[in-house]
């Protein structure tokens, strides 16, 4: 399949610089778990300083510096450090790249029945553009003036006054570019490498969100990279951009900027990508889940036309949303009663989208497998995640209820119990193929239960918290009267952190002693239709032996006259006996 | 792609298109030289810029003769890209009213936004 | 490039190949990354108290001027397409090299009209016009940059092995493609900063 | 910790807070409704369609009409809502804001981590301020020249309104954007530095009460509160003339040096 055969590749070719989309799919992997267990470690530095500020971090508090965190208790610049870094991470180098990288690198071509992706050694390159990006947003807790600590947001004019923010903006750039080359390499190859009979209408479900979360990450992105570069601008060569005239900073008159500029054009930017880049972290994990509900069901998901068009609906209004970010940020009010019809018009598809998915069990045989529960865990949480974006879009009650707890335990309840939840689901259902060998059940059912219950522990109380009017990104909640009623809640949700992350234990050492020792499986472990579980596993160079030819739609299970219930797209006929 | 047989003709239409944009930009310093009454030489100015961009696309980068596909990809980005431009600016223009326009730093009161 | 023939794919594909798919969505991306420069621009103007007139603050003829270099170059690369279709290698280079020339000729009046203002004391700092003005030639400019080094490589490439490759027709295409939509970046850059 | 506060909202302190509470209240029972609705048919379907032997799953599926009907019903409980209360109120709340005569007119400018309010004082006008005046005891820049600015009250970090009388802030920033924030009177707005942002809302109940920051503007961002409280016109009249006398008698030097 390959088109240059030459001598047999190196090491570092093979496993380092490797052109193979698989390898660059687990090389994504890791380095996403990675990010997020890094970003996860920092919020619970940030929890602990919520829920008991002013006491020194016990253990770990002489070992952080002393301008970071005085006599081990974390100091306010430190914390607005975490916070922003915390968010940066989690968005940028975790759950994306964990979502588009690893899973639509490995298992895209897979399930199209393709080679490789279209460019190989441009897929490459996203990677190595990735990695330096991610590795220079860390280093810059390393550098003089600490890391960005201006939220992930980076609202100017505090970010272009704050230090640290100028190593963000080049850490972003880097990003960017890299999602932009894969966004392309992914609609390329979904349109040009599909294997034979496999009409559009034949992809799984996975295969359109990812298609359809490329195009999101081609469009909004640039604005975002247009944006930082003005930021860059206004913090390096001191333009104004971004910086009104006669701003008074720290008592004088900050003469450095001439001033002439709108704080409120970086707002509309950032959250014009930004809103993309949070459909962007549901959409594949969405995607999964189809996949999994299907399989472990065993019978064709419900609806299979109206989810993909719920997707390209989703991703189609998401780029005109935006503003509901900005309903009490100064935005022209005729202009929020816009923003809030289309809001309303966009909680549509996802209604939709998780109707399907729940019809989807109606006349199914259910089996509990690990993937399977984590998938059908996705579903009441991402409900809990929609209802509460309600409130938050209905820009009356937005007033009340913007930047406060209710906020973060919305958002989180769609990234961490939605996205996250069902990327493990995804984790445990394509590990068999990604190294032949199955992670343990057990194990499995330990950490699923135990997170669940951390998470809902984590998010629940922010509600009542957002309820009380307690503002986020507080370094010292107890620092306004009106949170103190609230404070026991926050205990709360910080012992629920800790205990979360003890819970991650079963599932790192699960899946590094897996890798080499877990229970040896076929190529087919599940009984899967789709294309990817039709090769070996792992997949050779090249994928597939011969060149598949598709016959059916997805979803082929149960099939009344076949003998097995599960009937693969490749299959020529069904057999009867 | 174009075949070799009609490549003559095509060379030919790539010089005329050629002259067609040095005419219009001479056309468009010449318009703004002589102040048109002040909607009117927005209107004119992205008028020709629109013409010659439009020429450049269709004969340059023979999207005439392109496949379908390019153009469900041109018509998504230029959906998106027209949100881009108008929300911003009728935000913008309601907030215009609510700037404070310091006097200059230097002592002189800055012109009122008319 | 692409991992298999554009012509002879077994595969299930939309008849386009795939260099050309990719540079559609590439300059797909850029029009959203120079729309937002334009909004930027639009935005700024309305809001500011008052916008110099193009006419007293730059120097529009020698801008003309570099607008005509510009256009040529897009004459030029597109005649450099059609000579290496017709495998007229001769033809090919001439066009090709003349396309480098005009817009290293466009980077040098660009080059003296900036060293100009800095003569004059106008920095991106000096107020939100320059800012604005500077912010998007110059990243106009890195463009160009990246246009000349693609070309130069094409001629290369072209001198070594590349001319019978069968995917040199399409990157001599591809690289027209971006070339023109850069200059379609200036054609609306021109009269933005230069004539309203 | 006085009784505002409870485990749900806090008290409802001005016009606006029963109306913006009602819409609160009526989507979070919407929510829990639908959440529990959704939450028994899922336990059902896990229930009656888990695999056991004899069971067959089939491939029969509900028609389109019967799934789009959640959906359905989301939309048109959304609509509703829409047109008739949020629409509505938003205007009511954000879009016209009153006549600057028939209100208590205060300047409300936020730095950071501290809350400069002025109160125009008699002549209901305020004085022109340039931020080449700014200093530590001129956190306004309050133009010595200008007479009206002559009576006026500048407090750091204390608002006192009379109650059931509409205030009209005028909501700006000196270096980053900060937000205006009063959870008893549910009003919040963004400070944005260069735009003045009208904010207004009718005090409806006495007692102390807190303005905080709610958008993240630095170090200090956790600490920039102001103390907030409602009494009746009288005692908000002895205020201010005693206010007044306190600025009057620490007034600036008249000539502030340039530098």
């Amino acid at each position: 399949m390959s088109e240059h055969a030459h001598a047999e590749p190196s090491f570092t070719e093979r496993y380092v610089f490797s052109v193979d989309h698989k390898v660059i799919g687990l090389q994504y992997l890791v380095t996403s778990f990675v990010f997020l267990l890094l970003g996860f470690s920092m919020v619970l530095l940030m929890r602990w300083q919520l829920a008991f500020p002013g006491q020194p971090l016990p253990l770990i508090g002489r070992l952080l510096s002393a301008s970071a965190a005085p006599g081990g208790v974390i100091g306010p610049e430190f914390y607005n450090q975490l916070g922003a870094m915390h968010g940066t991470i989690m968005v940028f180098l975790g759950i994306v790249p964990l979502g588009v990288g690893a899973f639509g690198n490995y298992v895209l071509p897979l399930q199209i029945g393709a080679p490789d992706m279209a460019f190989p050694r441009m897929n490459m390159m996203s990677y190595w553009l990735y990695l330096p990006g991610g590795l220079l947003m860390l280093s810059s807790f390393l550098l003089p003036g600490g890391a960005a600590q201006s939220g992930w947001t980076s609202y100017p004019p505090l970010s272009v006054i704050n230090p640290g923010q100028t190593v963000w903006l080049l850490a972003m750039v880097l990003l960017i570019t890299s999602s932009l080359l894969g966004s392309i390499n992914f609609i390329v190859t979904t349109l040009n490498l599909r294997a034979p009979g496999m009409t559009l209408w034949r992809m799984p479900v996975f295969v359109w969100s990812q298609f359809v979360t490329a195009f999101l990450l081609l469009l909004a992105f640039p604005p975002l990279e247009a944006a930082a570069v003005l930021q860059l601008m206004d913090r390096v060569f001191h333009t104004s951009f971004y910086m009104p005239e006669g701003l008074i900073v720290g008592g004088q008159l900050a003469s450095q900027w001439s001033g002439g500029g709108q704080s409120l054009l970086w707002q509309h930017l950032f959250w014009f990508l930004a809103h993309p880049e949070v459909y962007v972290l549901i959409l594949p994990p969405m995607g999964i889940c189809a996949e999994i509900i299907s399989n472990n069901t065993r019978k064709p998901i419900f609806g299979y036309k109206e989810i993909v068009y719920a997707m390209m609906f989703l991703g189609t209004m998401s780029f005109v949303v935006w503003a509901h970010h900005m309903f009490v940020s100064g935005m022209s009010t005729t202009l929020s009663n816009f923003f809030l019809v289309t809001t309303m018009i966009i909680s549509v598809p996802s209604v939709a989208l998780l109707t399907c998915l729940i019809l989807s069990l109606k006349g199914g045989a259910i089996r509990f497998t690990t993937p399977m529960l984590f998938a059908l865990a996705f579903l009441p949480m991402f409900g809990i995640g929609g209802l509460t974006g309600l409130p938050l879009g209905l820009t009356v009650t937005d007033i009340y209820l913007h930047d406060t707890y209710y906020v973060i335990g919305h958002f989180h309840y769609v990234v961490v119990t939605g996205s996250l939840i069902a990327l493990f689901a995804g984790t445990y259902f394509w590990f068999p193929k990604w190294f032949g060998r199955r992670m343990d059940d057990t194990l499995g059912k330990i950490h699923f239960w135990g997170t669940l219950a951390a998470m809902n522990g984590i998010f629940l109380p922010m509600f009542a918290i957002g309820l009380q009017g307690q503002s986020r990104r507080l370094y010292d909640p107890t620092a306004h009267l009106h949170n103190l009623i609230g404070q026991p809640l926050h205990v709360v949700s910080t012992v629920s952190a800790f205990v979360l992350m003890l819970f991650q234990i079963p599932v790192i050492y699960n899946f590094f002693y897996s890798m080499f020792r877990g229970e040896p499986t076929d190529s087919n472990p599940w009984k899967a239709t789709t294309l990817d579980w039709q090769c070996p596993s792992p997949p050779p160079h090249g994928n597939f032996a011969k060149l598949p030819r598709v016959y059916r739609g997805p979803y082929e299970y149960s099939h009344p006259d076949h003998r097995d219930d599960w009937l693969p797209q490749d299959a020529e006929k069904a057999v009867a006996s | 792609m174009s075949d070799h047989a009609d490549a003559k003709s095509h060379e030919k239409l790539y010089w005329m298109v050629g002259g067609a944009l040095f005419v219009l930009t001479i056309a468009t310093v010449l318009v703004s030289k002589y102040h048109i009454p002040h909607p009117w030489n927005y209107v004119v100015g992205i008028a020709i810029a629109v013409l010659k961009a439009s020429l450049v696309v269709s004969i340059f980068m023979h999207l005439k003769w392109e496949s379908r596909l390019i153009y469900y990809v041109l018509g998504i980005t230029a959906f998106f890209a027209v949100f881009l431009f108008v929300l911003p600016i009728v935000d913008f223009s309601w907030t215009t009213g609510q700037i404070i326009h310091r006097a200059d730093p230097a002592g002189h009161e800055a012109v009122e936004h008319h | 490039m692409s991992a298999h023939a554009a012509v002879a794919a077994p595969y299930e594909n939309t008849g386009v190949p795939d260099g050309k798919l990719a540079i559609w969505l590439f300059l797909a991306s850029e029009v959203m990354l120079f729309g937002t420069l334009f909004t930027s621009y639009i935005v700024l103007r309305t809001a500011a108290a008052s916008w110099p007139v193009g006419w007293e603050v730059l120097n529009v003829p020698l801008a003309t001027l570099n607008t005509f270099f510009l256009i040529a170059s897009s004459v030029t690369i597109v005649m450099a397409h059609a000579k290496a279709s017709a495998r007229d290698k001769a033809g090919f280079y001439r066009f090709m090299g003349l396309t480098v020339l005009l817009s290293l000729a466009f980077l040098v009046v660009k080059g003296f009209e900036y060293g100009h203002k800095f003569h004059e004391g106008h920095f991106p700092s000096t107020s939100i016009f320059y800012a604005v003005y500077f912010t998007t030639t110059g990243l106009h400019g890195l463009h160009i940059i990246g246009g000349v080094a693609w070309n130069l490589g094409l001629m290369w490439w072209a001198g070594r092995d590349g001319w019978d490759d069968r995917l040199f027709l399409g990157r001599v295409e591809y690289a027209g493609l971006y070339w023109h939509f850069v200059d379609i970046v200036w054609i609306f850059l021109f009269p933005a900063l230069y004539l309203l | 910790m006085n009784g505002n506060y409870g485990w749900f909202l806090p008290v409802q302190a001005s016009d606006f807070a029963p109306a913006m509470d009602r819409g609160i209240h009526i989507i979070h029972w919407a929510m829990g409704v639908i959440f529990v609705l959704w939450s028994v048919f899922f336990a059902y379907l896990l229930v009656r369609y888990r695999a056991r032997d004899g069971h067959k799953p089939d491939r029969s599926h509900l028609p389109l009409s019967v799934s789009l009907a959640p959906d359905i019903a989301v939309l048109a409980f959304e609509v509703l809502l829409v047109v008739v209360y949020a629409v509505p109120s938003w205007n009511r709340m954000k879009r016209i804001p009153p006549s600057a005569e028939g209100s208590l007119q205060v300047e409300v400018r936020g730095e950071q981590f501290n809350w400069s309010v002025r109160y125009p004082g008699a002549d209901g006008k305020f004085g022109k301020t340039e931020p080449r005046f700014v200093d530590f005891t001129n956190p306004f820049g309050v133009d010595e020249a200008d007479p009206a600015g002559a009576d006026d009250v500048v407090t750091v970090n204390e608002l006192r309104f009379p109650v059931n009388e509409r205030v009209l802030v005028r909501l700006t920033s000196k270096d980053v954007i900060h937000s205006f924030f009063i959870p008893e009177f549910r009003v919040k707005q963004d400070a944005v530095p260069g735009l003045a942002m009208p904010v207004w809302f009718t005090p409806t109940l006495e007692g102390d009460f807190e303005l905080a920051c709610a958008q993240l503007c630095g170090v200090g961002h956790a600490i920039m509160r102001a103390d907030v409280k409602v009494t009746d016109r009288a005692a908000f009249d002895q205020w201010l003339a005693a206010k007044k006398n306190a600025t009057l008698a620490a007034a600036p030097k008249a000539a502030v040096e340039q530098w």
